[in-house]
Order: structure tokens, then C-alpha cells, then sequence
């Protein structure tokens, strides 16, 4: 099993016919993911060949998805032209809206969330997307790095996502999802949490935090009250100085909010281990997935 | 990006926020002139992007042109935490009758805008926050219907400030709005003894993400594909005409614009790639000339010396793949003569990319490239 | 780089060169202000880098705040020879006695420095050195002497101006000097009735080539390495440490710098080369990094994902390449990991670069990074 | 026969041990060109192996003079240190000094120009050199796009030098000088031209200006009065608007003065003939020679 996206899920790409929506969409199409519609305005009646499949393309996210039945849509579109694709996907009614594109700015994030709230779940802007290793992928987390099985992964950074999928590929992962490191983003930590909760295919949790926010407090407020599964938890960002925003937009430290020692102190004060490194992150899992086993 | 005090506040005085009357000084001299002209007791106050500057001693007040000069001296070259202050704002002095707190800002435990208003203003918030939450109001403000004057009325009502504060607050949501602002904090607003309200001080975060609808806001220099192409270290002048140059050498691609003009159509730009043409500077240079909307056809001419005509062929070749279909847009021609002239221009035919055309000499190569853009 | 009037009154301002009360205004109710505060009759002048502005009607005198709005109204938002007026610069009005004009420039046709200095200032310099040449003093500068006092009071005198012009001539000698100016042009420099000189106008063109040693001048944008660094686009943060850190991922890098932290060394910055890590990246971030002279060792850390290993290995070999012998300085620790990590690895060795070492985890590069740094 | 640089000129490289440094040395050589020594301050007695030649390394100019006999110097430091640089070379009293480096302040310019006036020949800066084709090359003009002959060429414009010297390949170049196109330069067009007439190898001369300054009018009052081998002339920039700095610092029209079609009338005013591109500049060079010859 998974969470958000599985081997049903039908995928559209807003910006397809881009540099970034077509190379990513051909791997996308690799990882075994259905992807049905391309949308780009304008372009509408083509298709976009991709060796053993060509994929049509929509001039709108409303008629692509009533001629493909797509219920997810992966934005790679530019950022001053973000704002009104993801509006447009809201509007149409899509359910899942995964937002790639890095450098949206924030009151767009804010007013396309608020358009959203109750009717799509929109994941980043500024995020890797989300896989569910052997179903589908939704974004640009590689899928070769690992296999599927049953941790489920939650991060604001891609690379560091990728770094513990690589480290726990022989033991695997139900979904990985990178909901991005923006200072307003459409799925946080707790949302994810609570669906590996309920998820049956997850047996265990990783979770990765950085600086900025307290998106990392909050959900060990959350875990402490709702969270049985076991939980092990990476913070980046301990050695940064005050003030300065370190690569995403969301990683700043403003005075003594948003530090990475108090995160970690939160998160073990509800009794979730956090490792010093990746790699002991991974041993941590490891041993709590030993453990529950035994 | 956070803005120093003074900018904040040129942003507020744009907006019909009211601020003292002031100016920014780099030099004591500058500040006992400031002082001069406004005739009237001063404040000196750091400009600093980091908080605490008054207990750090980087506030002082002076009671005229001779005393700003002295103060001035003493502030200008301070560090505060590590902040090395390089200029002063020299203010007219005034004197609260109360203050107050107001804010707005990106909430993002919320994913939303929330305003923070308090009839208790001057101190840290976070202090106030600590020491009598209650003290301070809080609103969500709705992305969509913003703040409008019931809603500033409302504020100022709930937080007891008086109504002559709410077209101020109305304002700051304007600043939030219009700036694409991630806060906008005054700290202390007061009410002088008579009844004005004025911003004491000024806290601006704009968004970078945003800045492309605020060019201005982010220095002049980086407005304009003049200013894009010099942030990529390319040698870029816009002119009014329709077809794109590029080239390598400042004296030829001068000489190229001369050579369209002789062919009946006007240039839209100088652009020299200098010497060793890369790949990446190639693409570099294509994608600010094709993001003129002006631009109706592109005429690169290369003269392979130390750098080949096959190695300037394949730089080509990249920069097209690079580019992916923002390259599809206009027609490419392409000169190239000089050292492996023969080999470049077959690595090029070779390519087959949909629009680059090949001519072999200079001045046919402008030929065409006039010819293309006047649409014949 | 031409300054805007009122940066070149600025600057003058900093040398103690006298110059009008008055400030810079964006908006109509900007520029009442700025008449409110003056407390005088005013002049609105468009900032615009181009000359006859008087004439195109983008100078106007208002006696109060109510008229400077109005003629600010009427001035900003001008198109003056193609330049769109967007601010104004709201001065006192001051009423010249005398009229001179004065210049310090470089003088291409002798390579050196020349003087030009006249009592009849006020219109175009152009124009006077056509109806009346012998009015204007022209006196090659020597560049190793300059304008001492004497030369100073030498030239006033030639030219007809008051003795007290001779100071100001010094001073604005030590503008074109201390900020490797191109031109320092004042016209008109001005005495009043009570005797006092002033610069009414400023045109200063500042030498591009010479920023390094004026950074503070060309905005403080583009000072030091995290400006160079935004220039190439790269995402970098300075800190105190001594361990240079580069990777890919803003989460894998801050976890890096971390990870160094924990092998008991402090790292030196913060730099994100993002996902598609091409050599022209990786060159730009080394070549910033190693351009710290705080920096002891350096860590590049880079986890192969859908950039796999063996491209970032091309990478950072070709990278090596273009840095040349900037590249030999310093120890390089290289960590690669996930997708094609062997063949990387291989790659790397095949290059034997004389300072690369390759460590495979990244925990045991940090600490080799760390022990590097400590001169172990 | 040439100006300036003969097969019997010795040449130091500033600068040799850096990246720009090298790669140039090592064409030199394979021009022909006599490099004897390299001079970096602090790499002192080394040698830079080029595979044929091994090029000593001295610590200072008036050192490698000394031990070399070296009378040519070719500057290839940052523009930072450009100016102590060649202070250096004057101070050690070289006769020529070739200051490659683009980007050098204008005032430094103006400092090692006074310094060296009277004990030094300065080419550049911003230059790329000059070349006596078969003989010996100081720079970074390319040596195999042309042959030996009796044209001599000076120009402000390195791009500009390549494409008459390959348009005019099958005739060949006495010596072609690039003096630069910073706004002060150490050597001018008049001083080229002077040397051109004075030179017996030499039958006629090509010139190519650009905008800014006034140094091509001032180079046609020269020609009328002193010059007596034909002279064919190019000028770039007839459409450069005023004020806007076309690539070379100095190449900037300010006001009515320094505009090409001022350039080009002065030169035609005294009896040069001006191509309006630069292949017919070539053929107008052809038909002087045919007619120098008939």
C-alpha cells in the first residue's frame, strides 16, 4: 500500500511540453507511473511522443481530465506563471496538485492554498514530489535508488530524502514524500504523519525536518497524541547562523525560532530518535523496525 | 530580502503611510547637514538589519547640527552584532504620546497572512508576547478580501487603539499586499500629543521569489534584460531593432549591427560572447536574445580563430539542445567563417535543428537575417 | 556607470563638497513631504541619466509642499530622450550670484588626466567651447602629483573664480581619485550672494573596471563572495569556519555542514549547487569557495540521484580543469554516493587531480575534511 | 621586415604560470615565437615544461631580463594586479610591454602610461597583441589564419584583426597590431601608422577603428600629412546609440563626438578609402595593392 498515490493513480503534467515537464515526464513514464495528459495552454491536440507511449496534450486541466480520467497533476511550470496553473488544477477539481516548481512567491502559495483548502491536496511548492516505489511517481525523486516496502518517508528536503531512501533501499518504503521547503506549502509533516498512521502497507516512519518554522515541534505535538507507528527523525541545520536563509526559502533562523536544537529537543521529548547524521538516521530505523519486529 | 529602516520606510511614505522627516547620512558631515536642514532636535539611528540596535548604543539623540555631527561620528562604524553600520537615518525627533505595535506577516503554521496588533508597543514583541499574550491581537486576514477599512476599524477597535489608526493599518495591509511582503512591522506606531499617528520605525521582509513583479524594488539593476544579461557576465546592449546579434569580439559584432543596418533592418541588440565561446555562455547569450520580444530573427556570426569554427559549431549545437523550445521560436542564422570553417558548418547541418539557417559569409548571412525578420 | 544627480551629490556630500539641502522622492506626495520638511521654495528635478532635461521640461520650481506635489506629478513618470523619470530629486531652491563650471576627466586623446575649469558656467560645455574656447582652462593633471592646494588655487585663478572655489576643486579632485572616477563634472558650480560655493549640479561616471576597489559604490549588492556568488546564481552563505562545503540539496548541504560540525571543525559556508550539477556550476562554486582565504580544506559532498555519480565525477574533473592552478591551493575531499557511485569514484581516481581525495561515506569525509582544516 | 616584434625577439610572460598564462605561452611557441622566460613573484626558479621547451620561471622582470636577455614582456595578470605588473616591467626598464588583460581601472592605465613615457612601448591594455606572421607572436592572436606578406594592420578590435588578416590570408601580414579598445591604451593608430610608413617590409596598411574617442580623426590628420603608402580603412559602429558602452570600454559615441560616420569622414577626407563592411575593406585593399603594383 501507500499513501496519496498508487499504481491507479492517472497523472497529468501541467507544462509538459517544457524542457523540465518532458524530461522528467519521460522518467515518470519509466518508474511505471500512468502518466495520461499533458497540459499546456494553447498547445492543445498534440501529443508528446515518449518512445512507447505518446501522451496527448490538453489545453486545459478541465478537459484533460474529463478525457483521461487523470486525478493527479504534477506542475512544472515557471514560477511567475505557477500561481495561476495550480489555481487553474484547484478549479478544475483535481484531488492531488503536486507542485515542483521552486521560486513561487509566497502570497501566490498562500492564495492558491486558501483557494484549495477542502477540495485538492497540494503538495510543496519547491518539493521533490512523491513516489510510491514500484506504483507510480508524481515529481522528480529518481526512482532507481531504492525498492518498494514499508517505511514511509516524509521530508522538506529533497536531496537528504533521496540520501536515506539510497541508505534503506534493501529494506524499502511504502511512499516518500517531499512536501518542500517553502515557508508556505499545501502539505505539512502532520498531514503526512497522519497517513502513514493510517496507512496499512507502512510499518515505520522517517521523518526529515530543517531549520525555519516550527512545522517540526508541531508534529511531535502530533505524534505524542496520535502516532503509534514507530518514528525516527533527521534534523539539518544545527550549525546554522541566524538570519540567513540557507538554499530554501523556508530555512531561516529568526532569533531563537526555528533552530534545529529545538526541534530535536521537541521530538525527543516525545520519545522520537534522532539521529546526529544520515546514516545514523538509518541505523536508528533499522533498529526500531528490529525491534517492533521482535 | 529585509530592508534597512529607511527603505522601509521610503516604502511607507510611498504608500501615504506618515513618517518622521528624515534622511539617510553616510558621513557625520552629512548628518550635521541633514540636521541643519530640518532645524529641529534629532535622533541618529543605525541602519542595521539585525534588532537591539538601542541597547547596542545605536540610537542617540542630539539637539542640533553640531551634536548629529558628534553622535553621527560615534554610531557610523559601530558593529552591532556583527553588523558594520554604514549609514545613519537623521530624523526630526518626535515624541510619543503612546505607542503601539502593528504587523502583518506570512503566518506558516497557517499557510496565511496573519495581522498582530497591540495597544502596547516599544518593547520586543516576543517579550510582550511572553509577558501578557492577551495584550496582543491576533488575525487571520483572508488571502482573498484582504483588509479593508472595516476590517483595519475592527483592528484597531479590538487592540484599543484609536480610530485615527485604522486608515494606517489599511495602508500597511496595502505595503503587505503590493510589496508581496513577507512582514510588515511597525514598532512602536504612535500617537504623537497631537493625535497624529506615525510610523516611529519600519520592519519590511519582501519576498526574492517575487521580484519580478517589483524589479524596482530590488535596485534598479536588476530590472531590464540589460541588467539579466549582465548578472551572466554577457556583454549585452538593447537597441530598438528586430533582429537579434550575437558574436564573438566586441569590434565584430559592432561591426555585424552595421552590417544588418546595410541590409535594410534594424538590430535589437549588441551582444558579444567574447572569446571562448562555451556552450553555456552560447545558451546564455540565445536565451536573453530570444526573450526580447522584439526579436524576430537572431543572426549569430562567429569568426573562428583560437576558439574553432567546430568547437563554436558544437557550443551551437548545445546551446539549441540546452534551450529545448525556447530555441523553436524564431529562425537562427548562422555565420560561421574563419579556422575549421568547413568542419563547423557541417557539425551544424548535421544537427538538422528546424530553424538554423547557414550562411557562409558575413555579409549574406545579414542578408538574411534582415530579410527573415521583416517576415519575406 | 553614469551616477544619478543625486548619488553624485551624494558622494560630494561625503567629500565635503557643499551642496543644496534636499532629498530624493518617488511619489507627488513623496516629494510634498520633502518641500514640508524643507520649509523653502523648491526645484523638482528629474534623475535621469541624459543631458537637457531643463529643456525637455523635467526642472520646475514650486514655492511650497502643495505646488512641488504638483510639478513632482507632472515630472516623474516623464519620458526624457527615452529614459522614464521615476524619481525626482527635491532640493532647496538656490539662487546662483555667480555661475562657473568645473571638471575633472580623463582625456583619452593624451592618456592622462585633464582640468577644465570656467567662469562661465551654467550651458552646455559643448556649446561655450565653441562660441568662446579661451573661456575655458584646460590643465593636464599629472596622475602621480594631482591637484594639491596650490594647483587647486592656480586653476581658480586662471579661470576667474573666487579663491574659496579652490578648496572645493581639491576636493572634488579627490572624488575623481579616491572613486576612480571617469568624470567629475559640476555645472554649474555656484557662488551666492553670501559668498558661499555650491554644487547646483553633479555628473560623475564611475570606472566599472575599478568596482574592486569601490564594492560599497555599486550598490552594497555586490560586495563580497555571497554577492559574487548570487551573481553566478549560486546559492551560498559565508560563515566563520574553515572547512569549505559545496553539494547538492539545501537539506543535504545543511546536514553536511553539520556533519562537519561534529568532526570537531567549524564550516566556512553554505553552498547549494542544486540538482543538475554541470561542471560550469561546480567550477563557479569551487572557484567562490576557494576565493575564501578563510577556507583550510574543502568538502564537496554530492549525492548521485538522477544526476548520477559518473556525471558529477565529468563534473567535477572538468570543473578541476577550468579552475586551472586556482584549483591546487587546498586540500578537495570528495564524497559521492548513491546512483553510479563506483563508476564515479573511478573516474575520479583516473583524473589523479593532485589535491582530490575521496572518501565513500559521508560521515569519514567530514572528518577528513575536519582533520585537513586543523593542518593534521 | 616588421614593427615592434621580430623572429629575434625575446619574450617574457607575466603571468606564465596561470591558467590564461600558459595556454597562450605554449601557442607562442608553437608560432615561433622566442619565449624565454616566465615571471611570477614568489615562483622564482621553476620552469613550466611545454614539451619541446622547458620555460625558466623567475621571480621578477629585471631577474629574468638579466638572466634571459628577454626585451618583450606579455602581461597576462588579473586586472587587479595588471597595474603593479607592468609598473614592475617599466621600473626593470623592458622596451615593449604588451598588456593583454581586459577590465584594468582607466586610472591605473593613466599611471603606467605616464610612468613609462619616453623608457617603454606600451601595447594595450585590453589588446590582443600583436604578431609579425612567420616571425614571432606577442598575444593571443591566432597564428595560423594567415600567412607572411607586406600588409600591416592596426586595430582596435581583436575579432575584427582575425577577420581581415584571414580575409586577406592569401597576401599575407607584415605585422598586425591589436592596440585595444580601452579608453587609454599605451600605444596609438598614429604610432602604428608612423612605424608602418618607417617600415620597408611593409607596402600598405590596413586600419580598423570603432567608435569612441577621437583617435581616428586624429590618425587621418596624421596620414595627410605623413603617410605615403596607401591606407584602407574600416569602422564599426555606425549604429551604436549614444551613451551606451558597446563591449570595449572605450567604445562608447558621448554626444555627437565619437560617432563611425564622424570616423569615416574624416578618413575619407583625406583621400583613405573606408569599406562599409569588413569583406570590402579587404577588396578595396586588393585594388590598392593591384594598383600600387601597376
Amino acid at each position: 500500500m501507500a499513501i496519496f498515490l498508487t499504481k491507479d493513480s492517472r497523472v497529468l503534467v501541467q507544462g509538459m511540453t517544457g524542457a523540465e515537464g518532458s524530461r522528467h515526464t519521460a522518467r515518470m513514464l519509466a518508474a511505471g507511473t500512468e502518466v495520461v495528459a499533458g497540459v499546456t495552454p494553447g498547445k492543445g491536440g498534440r501529443s508528446v511522443d515518449f518512445g512507447e507511449r505518446a501522451v496527448p496534450v490538453f489545453g486545459s486541466v478541465a478537459e484533460a481530465m474529463a478525457e483521461t480520467g487523470a486525478d493527479v497533476s504534477v506542475v512544472f511550470v515557471p514560477p511567475r506563471f505557477t500561481g495561476s496553473a495550480v489555481e487553474e488544477a484547484v478549479t478544475a477539481g483535481i484531488p492531488l496538485c503536486v507542485v515542483i516548481t521552486e521560486g513561487v512567491p509566497v502570497h501566490d502559495a498562500v492564495r492558491f492554498r486558501a483557494l484549495a483548502a477542502g477540495r485538492t491536496r497540494i503538495i510543496g511548492p519547491n518539493c521533490p514530489g512523491l513516489i510510491s516505489p514500484g506504483q507510480s511517481s508524481a515529481g522528480i525523486i529518481p526512482a532507481d535508488i531504492t525498492a518498494a516496502g514499508r517505511i514511509g518517508l516524509v521530508s522538506k528536503s529533497g536531496t537528504l530524502t533521496y540520501q536515506l531512501m539510497y541508505e534503506l533501499r534493501d529494506v524499502g518504503f511504502s511512499t516518500a514524500v517531499g512536501i518542500g521547503g517553502d515557508p508556505v506549502i499545501g502539505t505539512t509533516h502532520i498531514d503526512c504523519l497522519q497517513a502513514f498512521q493510517e496507512d496499512p502497507g507502512t510499518d515505520a516512519i522517517v521523518m526529515i525536518g530543517e531549520i525555519g518554522g516550527d512545522a517540526e515541534e508541531r508534529a511531535a505535538a502530533y505524534i505524542e497524541r496520535h502516532v503509534t507507528k514507530p518514528v525516527v527523525a533527521y534534523v539539518a541545520g544545527f550549525t546554522a547562523p541566524e538570519g540567513k536563509t540557507m538554499g530554501h526559502a523556508g530555512a531561516i533562523v529568526s532569533g531563537s525560532s526555528g533552530t534545529a536544537q529545538a526541534k530535536k529537543e521537541a521530538l525527543e521529548a516525545v520519545g522520537v530518535r534522532v539521529g546526529r547524521t544520515p546514516s545514523e538516521t538509518a541505523r536508528l530505523m533499522r533498529s526500531a523496525l528490529d525491534r517492533a519486529a521482535a | 530580502m529585509d530592508l534597512y529602516e529607511h527603505q522601509a520606510k521610503e516604502l511607507f511614505g510611498r504608500h501615504g503611510i506618515p513618517i518622521p522627516p528624515g534622511r539617510v547620512a553616510a558621513t557625520p558631515e552629512e548628518a550635521k547637514a541633514v540636521a541643519a536642514e530640518l532645524g529641529v532636535p534629532v535622533v541618529i539611528k543605525a541602519q542595521v538589519k539585525t534588532g537591539g540596535r538601542g541597547k547596542a548604543g545605536g540610537i542617540k539623540a542630539a539637539a542640533g547640527p553640531a551634536s548629529a555631527e558628534e553622535e553621527a561620528a560615534g554610531v557610523l562604524g559601530m558593529d552591532i552584532k556583527g553588523h558594520l553600520v554604514r549609514t545613519v537615518l537623521v530624523e526630526a525627533a518626535t515624541v510619543p504620546f503612546e505607542e503601539y505595535y502593528a504587523a502583518f506577516l506570512v503566518d506558516r503554521a497557517q499557510g496565511g497572512f496573519l495581522a498582530m496588533v497591540s495597544a502596547q508597543g516599544g518593547m520586543e514583541i516576543e517579550e510582550l508576547a511572553e509577558t501578557d499574550p492577551d495584550a496582543i491581537v491576533r488575525l487571520p486576514i483572508d488571502p482573498v478580501t484582504g483588509v479593508d477599512a472595516d476590517t483595519a476599524r475592527l483592528l484597531a477597535a479590538k487592540a484599543g487603539l484609536p480610530d485615527a489608526a485604522a486608515p494606517v493599518l489599511e495602508r500597511l495591509w496595502q505595503v503587505m499586499i503590493e510589496e508581496d511582503a513577507l512582514l510588515v512591522e511597525v514598532n512602536p506606531l504612535i500617537c504623537t500629543t497631537d493625535q497624529r499617528i506615525v510610523a516611529l520605525d519600519g520592519k519590511v521582509t519582501l519576498d526574492d521569489a517575487a521580484a519580478f513583479r517589483h524589479s524596482w524594488a530590488y535596485t534598479e539593476a536588476s530590472a531590464g534584460l540589460e541588467e539579466q544579461a549582465r548578472a551572466k557576465g554577457l556583454n549585452y546592449v538593447k537597441l530598438d531593432g528586430r533582429v537579434g546579434v550575437i558574436g564573438n569580439g566586441a569590434g565584430l559584432v559592432m561591426s555585424t549591427l552595421d552590417v544588418v543596418a546595410g541590409a535594410g533592418a534594424a538590430p535589437a541588440n549588441f551582444l558579444d560572447i567574447g572569446g571562448g565561446a562555451s556552450a553555456q555562455v552560447m545558451a546564455d547569450g540565445l536565451e536573453i536574445i530570444l526573450a526580447d520580444p522584439d526579436v524576430r530573427s537572431v543572426l549569430v556570426n562567429v569568426f573562428g580563430g583560437i576558439t574553432t569554427c567546430d568547437a563554436v559549431a558544437n557550443g551551437i549545437v548545445t546551446a539549441l539542445e540546452l534551450l529545448g523550445e525556447r530555441g523553436l521560436a524564431r529562425p537562427i542564422v548562422v555565420r560561421l567563417d574563419g579556422n575549421n570553417a568547413e568542419v563547423g558548418r557541417r557539425i551544424l547541418s548535421d544537427a538538422r535543428h528546424p530553424v538554423v539557417r547557414q550562411v557562409s559569409t558575413m555579409d549574406g548571412a545579414a542578408e538574411t537575417a534582415a530579410r527573415l525578420a521583416a517576415g519575406v
